[in-house]
């Protein structure tokens, strides 16, 4: 399961590097509390969910295969989240950090070009206005 | 045949509904049920091109062939992470 | 304090961010079971304390100078390390991701060449080798 | 005048000790310290080159001129990470 409606649990991740593995590289996405110069105080996350899970096992898939010894976590989370809270976590370990920061870089620009979650953000007021919608 | 399309995001707020049961010819490609549903949709109709798409839970294209019971969805611009 | 004896809390590195920050890059290095072919069981880690701390403290506040919105922390563990237990952890927050995943990669970088550190690896049989002694 | 020595990881281990304090000349410098130990130690007379220095716990060249009291260190090539 990549998507979660719970907290992302990013140390629960971190206990996943096996004894061959010398680096791990983590990427957390935090909810910011500001968007284009607007004031944000939370997102809606919400995803297409079965779509979402086969992308991010695809994602973490593809890069297992393009660099040996490469193992790669995701989490996504969704639901409203709160300024500071994570919104995603990639998790890639490998023998040598190259391998790692690289898989793990390549990991959440694949996710925010592919996997079908959208986000809508909620204003001081509660509105709220989901992100990129406009074509 | 049927098929079942799916609305995300502003694309279901555009909508009005989460998910509707479509009519389309045998044969029918993806690009065909987008012409069907810009007619109907007012927000859609104002699309100069046709919206990502997916096809059970995989991206498709345009051309791709519609089958009896298919999940359809397009995606308005995804933004996760 | 940069240099601890005690295991890196990754997880509390991570509690961090502040609100502006969007995106998080954590790079943890992990004792592998193997160095070069031959089987490692655990690495003594020794540092130049006092000037190790002020080399630590230099590379995260150059980094923070360099990319406007970054901060850098740093840990590294002395002492005797098990396969498996984190050396080093570099957590970088930034308001996006370019930032992050930039500082976090210079940061070990720059540790792990200038940084008065240094390493013995054991073997099974209980010997050890300092790595890189040789000139 | 004195400055004081230290050792560490491989260097320690040819010394022998962790720290020595050491006499020179007056306005002599870390060049001239590392030639001092060299003739000493045997593991040190077979460099070629200089290995890196630090006075005063921050990196310094060959030719910084030393003081009373410093705090001079000679390194293995470092491995932190």
């Amino acid at each position: 399961m990549y998507l979660t409606t719970n907290p992302i649990d990013v140390a629960a991740l971190l206990n996943e590097a096996r004894p061959g593995d010398g680096a791990v590289c983590v990427f957390v996405g935090v909810v910011r509390n500001e968007s284009g110069g607007r004031e944000t105080v939370a997102i809606d996350y919400e995803a297409y969910g079965a779509m979402a899970e086969s992308e991010m096992a695809r994602i973490a898939g593809a890069l297992s295969r393009d660099w040996p010894g490469v193992r790669v976590r995701i989490q996504h989370r969704v639901g409203r989240l709160a300024v500071g809270e994570a919104s995603v976590a990639v998790l890639a370990t490998a023998p040598h950090r190259d391998a790692a920061f690289a898989a793990c870089r390549a990991a959440i620009d694949r996710i925010k070009k592919t996997v079908p979650i959208w986000k809508k953000e909620i204003s001081p007021d509660g509105t709220g206005e989901w992100v990129d919608a406009t074509l | 045949m049927q098929v079942r399309v799916l609305y995300f995001a502003s694309f279901r707020d555009a909508v009005g509904r989460e998910d509707e049961t479509r009519q389309v010819a045998p044969g029918s490609r993806v690009r065909q049920l987008w012409q069907a549903l810009a007619a109907d949709v007012p927000h859609f109709s104002r699309f100069r091109a046709m919206p990502p798409a997916a096809v059970n839970r995989e991206y498709a294209s345009a051309e791709t062939e519609l089958h009896e019971g298919d999940e359809v969805a397009f995606l308005p611009p995804v933004a996760g992470g």
